[in-house]
């Protein structure tokens, strides 16, 4: 405390050395809630300090650090690298399953690609929400195909390479047809004795006849 | 007064006097009995290692005497210690009686004295303690932290059964009905009621029930039973509801029905 | 999506140069007011870093500076050079005024620890208000150790890392005077040889190893 108090004394008569000042910068942005003027570092800093100059050093001193000296305003902070900023995110990655809507849009797409939002919403019997189909395409699970040729050329959807990756499917063409579903006993309800000459049947050719126009290239 | 003067012969100085009466004033301002005991054993001006317990007891008690006198209101925690130390005191100048059980004098000494060196040493740690430089007054963390921002990303997934199951769903939830409204052969009295009050306007004469059943339905003997059972239902019903007259000329005879002419 | 699956593959085989590496550690540190533990470093950084070796180079290039790199418990921080607080008046915070009861049972505690509230009653000669260790640990000094095996299994209580922080110790083995106290055996836990007046006599059973346990190495 005494040597401080000297030091101070001291320092009316002969400024401390350029790299104590630097020092005194260095701590004072440090520390500091707001970035700090020249004027305010000046003032702070026994008499016959040149705060100006001790900034240009110290800021030298960070060049190319994890953390800079950097100008707001007129003022002066220390603050992280831009290119370190990523440190400065915590990111936590939560695993949620997909809702049943997303997961039987993308049925319907891995089945009867490429097929539009309207023949969705004609399988589901209910609209697909836009949030559903923008969600599969962010998970790069579907993607665009080429436009129908029928009026209004509406888009169409198909499954990605990505896709395949994530469920180990070698192509949309391994996806187990209805009758094997039925059979592992993955149909929910019996079809009624009689009667049903399988809308399956007829559905299954419609979809490797789709599936086909996509893997034909 | 005999005890009065035996805290008097203790009191040697001036000053020593003045700091006693000190105490006595400040008696509140102890932090209980150790407190006051090691405040006195400054008194006598040497290391607490080398204090005379027996000297440290008598100021003790003279000084607990004096406030006494003084009809100060002595906690009894403090009451308790001048026991304990007259108890001391005696123990340390008697030769302890042969088969004596306890502890003695000297061992009782020896811990009260190193109480109060070990709170002393705590006393002193403290101040020493507090003397650091301390953060927020010596030395200072950043100002302007930059708080780490937590970004929660969220992945969605799913199995390939999830994906089956939900495409055996849809394509299974056109098919789904009960099993009981499950009846491609069957009429029921509903479809024939709704049926005949349209028809049953233009009947002014007695025509066959068998006449209303619908095409298609006559041929097969299943649906032939289905349809006929139900008109025969609905035309009961439009009967009870005075709708219509309903006859049978004999038994097996074919049943006629007719609009109920207005009156 | 690929490309940063693969990064992260390559990292784990190849960290980012050592001098990267301090560069992280240097931004995580200045980023945070409260000291940050290797752990939480080597989170941050890319995988196969090594917080702990960057710490001694950055550790190095501050010594002498106006902001040095500290050790606080398992922890680090940077903190300014206590050499100059005088400049530092305007951040200078008001510490709650603590009373002689709370100074002196935060040294018992910091330098007994784990320890109880009976152990700091006979230290002390009085029993400890709850107020006392309730501004102790509001104030993030002491917290709550783990139950002393002996009947009743008494509460410890020990001295935390803002404690540590806040008295610029690098661990609590740093105590000013520790060395001292303890061979003069002050830090031992002597059982009174009975029939002495205690503020909590029937508990006095517990006082057991004391602060051994904690400073033993």
């Amino acid at each position: 405390m005494n040597d401080v108090e000297q030091d101070q004394e001291e320092s009316l008569f002969e400024a401390p050395p350029m790299g104590e000042q630097e020092r005194m910068v260095e701590a004072v942005l440090f520390a500091s809630a707001e970035p700090v003027t020249v004027s305010e570092l000046q003032s702070r800093m026994p008499h016959g300090s040149d705060a100006a100059e001790a900034l240009v050093y110290l800021r030298k001193r960070y060049e190319g650090r994890g953390v800079s000296v950097v100008k707001v305003g007129d003022a002066w902070a220390i603050r992280t690298a831009p290119d370190l900023g990523y440190l400065m995110q915590k990111e936590t990655v939560e695993t949620r399953k997909l809702s049943r809507a997303a997961i039987e849009t993308l049925a319907i797409i891995s089945y009867h690609q490429p097929v539009t939002r309207a023949e969705i919403e004609e399988i589901r019997g209910v609209s697909v929400s836009r949030g559903t189909v923008d969600q599969l395409i962010e998970m790069e699970w579907i993607r665009f195909g080429r436009r129908r040729m029928t009026p209004g050329r509406p888009v169409t959807f198909v499954v990605t390479q990505g896709f395949l990756d994530h469920f180990g499917l070698e192509s949309a063409r391994d996806l187990p047809g209805l009758k094997e579903l039925r059979s592992a006993g993955l149909l929910e309800s019996r079809p009624p004795p009689g009667l049903m000459p399988g809308p399956d049947s007829d559905e299954e050719e419609e979809s490797t006849e789709g599936q086909s126009e996509l893997f034909e290239d | 007064m005999a005890e009065e003067q035996d805290f008097q012969a203790d009191v040697v100085s001036v000053s020593e006097r003045m700091a006693a009466e000190a105490l006595i004033v400040d008696v509140d301002g102890f932090e209980g009995p150790l407190d006051l005991l090691l405040t006195l054993s400054r008194t006598q001006k040497v290391d607490l290692r080398t204090i005379s317990v027996l000297e440290l007891a008598e100021q003790y008690l003279g000084f607990i005497e004096k406030a006494r006198h003084l009809r100060i209101e002595l906690a009894a925690d403090y009451l308790v210690m001048a026991a304990w130390l007259a108890f001391l005191k005696s123990r340390l100048l008697l030769p302890p009686e042969p088969g004596e059980e306890g502890p003695s004098g000297e061992e009782l000494a020896a811990h009260l004295a190193f109480q109060l060196e070990r709170l002393q040493a705590m006393r002193d740690g403290a101040a020493k303690l507090m003397a650091r430089d301390q953060l927020g007054r010596d030395f200072f963390a950043r100002g302007i932290p930059e708080d780490v921002t937590r970004v929660r990303r969220v992945t969605y997934t799913a199995t390939l059964l999830d994906l089956m199951q939900g495409y055996a769903r849809i394509r299974t939830k056109d098919e789904f009905r009960p099993f009981v409204m499950d009846r491609e052969s069957l009429y029921t009295m509903e479809q024939a009621l709704d049926r005949m009050r349209g028809l049953i306007g233009f009947a002014g004469d007695w025509t066959e029930l068998t006449s209303y059943v619908p095409e298609g339905w006559e041929t097969d003997p299943a649906k032939r039973r289905s349809a006929t059972a139900a008109h025969f239902a609905a035309s009961l019903e439009l009967a009870k509801a005075g709708a219509i007259e309903i006859r049978q000329g004999d038994t097996f005879a074919p049943i006629q029905i007719r609009r109920k002419p207005d009156e």
